[in-house]
């Protein structure tokens, strides 16, 4: 019972790493760039759910929509003032420039919401499930998660594969110059890939405080981390590569913790990162990089 | 050919000609008693930023990989060096050979020891590191750079190292656990790190490590092994088809850049009188990285003004009050935009031009 | 209706194109050829807004589309199949097709699909896998098709012929000819100047990032210095 | 090439070393009586801001205060160190180019070490509000506490266990990668061992892993235990409480003064942390007229509830004025003057300090407090003395 326990425990950590990794994963495919401000989004898409709730009264669902729609225009111009005129310099300059970002948001958020923890009160309405006599609990918010998780998985295949922005995508994502001759807007899609980065990381950062429901300014600066890493563990750029990376990157967590040692839970983590780049050096469900010569 | 190389060493003279200057204006300063204690605190905190940027340009700039763990490197060298500079002070107080109990006690032998055992260790370790690290590419092994950081932190933050008549015992659960004798001492203590260490830095030794620094980063850029991993860097396929001897220099250069970065951890270690492994940690490389960048990627002379510059700033910015890290992220993104504009860029490259007519211009190669 | 002059392009410190001027009438198949590295491709790239001209003008139907970006030139119905073909690899044939007509709102996607599967039976029978497994030739063909599927008025084509088996350029350039005659006009960069030269109507002959030499296309074929530098004799 | 980079870039640096040379000489002459320069130093960014924001506030408070009483005057300058001891002695240095004359800080463990070594150097009497390990204080005539030690904190809390019988088996979660934390954990361990106390559990998390306490949670459940001890922060103590609840665990929890702090959470559901224990020295709903009346100054001007930190940081700046009111010190007195006067009162015993954060403090030889510590349990959401 325990293992299974564990399991869900893994699952449910997993599921939200997941749904970060997901943002990640779309800018990066898309924008090739490492956006390291994504974590702190989130961060402000949970401050966003908390004012909305507790400030405003507000019902949390239009908690969550509200937290999309400012996380969204973040997003944007976010991408429009510091990643915009970048758009031809070297990656790392666009990667400086988003830890930059991270720094700024956190700060701010300092500065408006002072340092003190508030206590996030989760936005889901479903009680715990409770299985074989209650010894193995499934909060609501975990099985929220992982139906959100497989919903978001489901929307952004449909987008990327079936619709026209989703198709002007991937065509960014494989050659620029050859996106523009069709037509496409690379400004354009790379700011609406934002966009939906930007709200992913709303309901990303609700989804943590409720699973685990406290918020700082540096609430999402390791969760983001974690799930950056999540994101290279399937395969960066891979939408079901970010799903399964998030999702083992949680199980091994925490089975680390549970069979191995709290105390060296991270390393095992990193380790099994290492192990597996090793063994496929492009992630788990990543493709190969091709080379152009 | 013959012009170029003279050009680079022109170039490689004016970096040397820049610290040297700016250490002897500092020392006249300093003698004047014209310095802030708050620039005087902070003189070998910069020497020690610098020998990292300049080390992490070694495998960014020249190596063309981007490194997201180099502050692993500096945590390896800073608590190996820690430890040794603790354990000689405490082997000069048990001694009974006289010569040794003299050497031990002259603080700049045991500087010297402990950066030098914090960087043979770092190196080894960038070695242990390099292995996998080398055999990926691009994003994929900057991720894995970062899970050695990561790995190298959290592994540091519960080690135990205490001495006593037995020896050296080392434990990775609780200080309890060294089980040492009455009179031994806890060197290192887990999350506290290392207390009370004799300070033993100074300005000068942090100049000359700069200076050790430089004429091994410069001749091996310089060097055939130089010119190799940069032809690597900028084509790979054209030179795997040169072999393993490729991987041997990509990894010297990794190991360098490890063992430089090792001794400058040392240095650090030894400016303060305590010294943890949080310090280590994700930012920390990270910030390191931006003094690169910022400075010019392959460009060593830009990674030291970069790292002084970075490393005074946030402290110019005290005036700012609860404001001053916002703005220090502010100017942060502005001097990457205002960096990359591309009609500043247009202008920078004009100006250049009419300045490069009557000065020796710097080596292309050597830029991104 | 397309008029280039005085178009100066940079790379860094090297002067890539200095001073091109050309123009392309209505209707018309002109033809650049070049050594490699001439400037062939970066003049079409700048055309199509892919790079910018450091000096110039370029007018397309006599409206200046020198600021424009790459996307919204595609919009006035210039289409440009780049060199190295360029296709989306991991993407279908169909999807590939698909996004040729990306610019095009108001034409309908199937018969212009049908249109070009009538041309190339073998993109049909392939139609759902990626591009990427295809062969050169299907490439070569899917990147017409692409090129077909936007309905150009003007289509440049930056070496149709590189790489593929004679019989297969022949086929190229069969269909060039026959897309000139059903109303598109063509400006075609070659280094098959014999072949360029054979179906154009005009030709520049490019050296260096300079137009040395222009004409019509006999008189080309019949220039000594165009037949030493380019013909082979 | 990037010359124009260059030249900016070296204008910058001279400037900014302009900056700094010029702060060294720039002398700063407050008007009317001239106020004695208290240097202040604690994260006020990153993520340990939580803990040097409140020392600030509370300091501030207690400065404002007693200058309105008119007679000794104080000036405080708090400079931030993001919890890092090479941003920490940076800070040292911008104050004593200031002119500091005392140290109220600082406000974290391992900064505080790297400073208190210089502290002593320069001889400038330095009151730790919070930094609370013994290595702050070892070795260093100057450099005083004012919270109780971790060993101490280690001690009394197996010493309150095992006499008040709160719990048969014990399970501890802690931070490995936190000094406070650890601190307080081995000593409460040997202690625990000596005191027979059955410890049947002991996992640990890091600030990196400090979301998930499932599985710390369902060993101490495995085995057996009816006792979690937590010496942690508040912090994540309200996720481990809460996570317990989630799962149906209800072991009793006891926590150190790091647990204060929990009630004043916005948001914070008090019912999780119903029959908490908690020994602090601080209660910000004591009903004692002088912790009322910082309570409320506090509320209105930073919006908050104040936790132990800024009640720290208040007495910190109170006992400075108490050691000092009847002195004949002044703004020129020098530094290590005011140093020895103030170790010469610190240590004397006739010196006791009543304050928000305990009454009849006197302070030892080696600089650690002794206050008597509050048991206080949590009853509908309000603490009660557990005696």
């Amino acid at each position: 019972m325990d293992f299974l326990s564990y399991l869900i425990s893994g699952i449910s950590l997993g599921s939200i790493y997941a749904i970060i990794a997901l943002g990640y994963t779309m800018v990066y495919g898309i924008a090739r760039m490492l956006n390291f401000a994504h974590g702190d989004v989130i961060m402000v898409g949970a401050y966003m759910s908390f004012m909305a709730t507790t400030r405003f009264g507000w019902h949390p669902l239009l908690s969550v929509l509200f937290a999309m729609v400012v996380c969204t225009v973040l997003g944007i111009v976010i991408e429009q003032l510091a990643y915009k005129p970048l758009r031809a310099a070297p990656s790392l300059a666009v990667l400086i420039t988003a830890i930059g970002v991270s720094y700024f948001l956190q700060n701010a958020a300092l500065l408006l919401w002072s340092a003190n923890p508030k206590s996030f009160s989760s936005v889901v309405p479903f009680d715990s499930l409770r299985l074989f006599n209650g010894r193995l609990i499934i909060s609501g918010t975990t099985i929220v998660s992982i139906f959100v998780c497989v919903i978001i998985i489901l929307a952004l295949n449909t987008i990327v594969n079936k619709t026209k922005i989703g198709k002007a995508m991937r065509a960014v994502s494989e050659d620029k110059d050859a996106a523009q001759l069709m037509g496409v807007s690379v400004n354009r899609t790379i700011s609406i890939t934002f966009a939906i980065g930007s709200a992913l990381a709303a309901v990303a950062g609700v989804l943590l405080c409720s699973a685990y429901p406290i918020l700082m300014p540096t609430t999402g600066a390791m969760p983001g981390i974690k799930a950056f890493t999540a994101a290279v563990f399937g395969g960066i750029g891979s939408i079901p590569g970010a799903f399964l990376g998030g999702i083992l990157l949680g199980i091994i967590e925490i089975f680390g913790k549970a069979y191995i040692s709290t105390q060296l839970s991270d390393a095992i983590v990193f380790a099994v990162l290492i192990i597996i780049l090793i063994v496929k050096p492009t992630g788990l469900l990543g493709k190969k990089v091709l080379v152009k010569v | 050919m013959k012009r170029l190389r003279l050009r680079t060493n022109v170039d490689n003279w004016l970096t040397y000609g820049l610290v040297i200057v700016a250490y002897i204006a500092v020392r006249l300063l300093l003698a004047g008693g014209n310095i802030s204690y708050a620039l005087q605190g902070q003189l070998v905190p910069i020497t020690v930023y610098i020998v990292m940027a300049v080390s992490l340009n070694l495998t960014v700039g020249v190596l063309g990989e981007l490194s997201l763990g180099h502050a692993g490197f500096m945590s390896v060298g800073a608590f190996s060096g820690a430890i040794t500079a603790t354990l000689l002070e405490l082997l000069a107080d048990t001694t009974s050979t006289t010569w040794i109990r003299l050497g031990l006690s002259t603080p700049w032998i045991r500087l010297s020891l402990a950066m030098l055992i914090g960087g043979i260790i770092a190196g080894i370790f960038g070695f242990l590191v390099g292995v996998p690290v080398l055999r990926l590419q691009g994003d994929y092994l900057a991720i894995v750079t970062l899970a050695f950081g990561e790995i190298i932190k959290n592994v540091m933050s519960i080690l135990y190292v205490g001495y006593d008549a037995n020896g050296i015992r080392v434990s990775m659960d609780s200080a309890n656990a060294l089980k040492l004798d009455e009179g031994g001492t806890i060197i290192m203590n887990g999350p506290m790190g290392v207390i009370g260490i004799t300070k033993l830095s100074s300005f000068t030794a942090g100049f000359i490590l700069i200076l050790i620094t430089l004429i091994i980063v410069l001749n091996l850029i310089n060097s055939r092994a130089g010119r190799a991993i940069k032809a690597v860097r900028d084509d790979k396929i054209a030179t795997e088809s040169v072999g393993i001897s490729v991987w041997r220099y990509r990894m010297m250069a990794f190991v360098t850049s490890a063992t430089l970065a090792g001794a400058a951890g040392a240095l650090y270690a030894l400016n303060y009188s305590s010294v943890v492994a949080r310090k280590f940690d994700f930012n920390t490389s990270i910030l390191v990285l931006v003094f690169v960048v910022l400075g010019g990627m392959g460009n060593i002379r830009g990674s030291i003004i970069a790292a002084t510059v970075l490393t005074v700033l946030p402290e110019v910015l005290r005036a700012f009050n609860e404001y001053r890290m916002l703005t220090y992220a502010v100017i942060l993104i502005a001097v990457m935009l205002v960096r990359n504009n591309a009609t500043l860029q247009h202008v920078y490259k004009q100006i250049g031009a009419r300045l490069s007519k009557s000065l020796p211009t710097r080596k292309k190669g050597s830029e991104v | 209706m397309l008029n280039v002059s005085g178009l100066q392009v940079f790379y860094g410190n090297i002067h890539a194109i200095k001073d091109v001027s050309f123009y392309v009438e209505e209707g018309e198949i002109v033809t650049l050829i070049g050594a490699n590295g001439a400037g062939k491709s970066t003049i079409l790239n700048t055309v199509s807004g892919l790079i910018r001209p450091t000096a110039g003008t370029i007018e397309f139907l006599d409206h200046s589309i020198l600021n424009l970006t790459p996307h919204k030139i595609v919009r006035k119905r210039l289409a440009h199949c780049p060199e190295g073909r360029r296709l989306f690899l991991q993407m279908s044939v169909e999807e590939n097709l698909e996004m040729g007509a990306y610019a095009r709102d108001d034409i309908d996607m199937d018969a212009e699909m049908a249109d070009v599967f009538s041309r190339f039976p073998i993109l049909e029978e392939r139609r759902t896998q990626l591009a990427g497994s295809l062969s050169g030739g299907e490439q070569q063909m899917l990147a017409m098709g692409r090129a077909m599927m936007s309905k150009p008025i003007l289509l440049m084509l930056d070496e149709p012929s590189m790489g593929l088996a004679p019989i297969l350029v022949e086929q190229i350039f069969d269909l060039i000819v026959e897309l000139n005659e059903t109303g598109t006009t063509i400006l075609l960069v070659e280094q098959n100047a014999q072949m360029a030269l054979s179906i154009a109507d005009r030709g520049y002959v490019l050296e260096t990032g300079s137009i040395v030499t222009m004409g019509n296309c006999i008189d080309l074929l019949n220039d000594e210095r165009v037949k030493k530098a380019y013909l082979g004799g | 090439m990037k010359r124009k980079f260059y030249f900016t870039f070296v204008v910058t640096l001279a400037l900014c070393l302009a900056l700094l040379v010029g702060c060294a000489d720039k002398p700063s002459k407050p008007t009317g009586t001239a106020p004695i320069k208290l240097g202040g130093i604690g994260p006020l960014t990153g993520g340990a801001a939580v803990y040097g924001i409140a020392v600030a506030n509370g300091a501030k408070i207690a400065v404002d205060e007693i200058n309105a009483l008119g007679g000794i005057q104080f000036e405080l300058n708090f400079q931030d160190d993001e919890h890092d001891a090479e941003k920490s002695v940076n800070a040292y240095n911008v104050l004593k180019d200031w002119g500091m004359q005392i140290l109220v800080g600082t406000v974290t463990t391992d900064p505080c070490i790297a400073v208190a070594a210089e502290s002593f150097k320069d001889r400038i009497f330095t009151l730790t509000p919070s930094a609370s390990s013994p290595e702050v204080v070892k070795g260093k005539d100057n450099t005083f506490q004012m919270c109780f030690s971790d060993p101490y904190q280690g001690i009394v809390s197996a010493q309150y266990i095992q006499e008040k019988k709160l719990g048969s088996k014990i399970a501890i979660i802690y931070n490995n990668s936190d000094a406070y934390s650890t601190g307080i954990y081995e000593k409460f361990i040997s202690e625990a061992e000596t005191r027979n106390l059955e410890v049947v559990s002991t996992t640990t998390f890091t600030n990196d892993t400090a979301n998930d306490f499932s599985v710390q949670l369902q060993e101490a459940q495995n085995a057996g235990a009816d006792l979690i001890f937590l010496p942690i922060y508040y912090e994540p103590s309200s996720l481990i409480l809460a996570q317990a609840k989630a799962t149906n665990y209800e072991p009793k929890f006891f926590g150190v003064d790091g647990m204060d702090g929990i009630l004043e959470m916005e948001n914070f559901d008090t019912t999780l942390a119903e029959g908490v224990m908690l020994l602090t020295p601080f209660a910000a709903d004591a009903q004692d007229e002088r912790t009322a009346s910082f309570v409320k100054k506090y509320k209105e001007l930073h919006h908050d509830v104040p936790n132990q930190f800024a009640a720290d940081g208040y007495d910190v700046v109170y006992a400075i004025y108490e050691a000092l009111k009847d002195k004949d010190v002044t703004a020129e007195t020098p530094a290590s003057e005011l140093c020895t006067q103030l170790i010469e009162i610190f240590t004397n015993d006739k010196f006791v300090f009543s304050g928000l954060t305990g009454n009849n403090m006197v302070w030892s030889k080696n600089g650690e407090v002794a206050k008597p510590p509050k048991g206080m349990f949590i009853e509908n959401g309000v603490y009660v003395g557990m005696d």
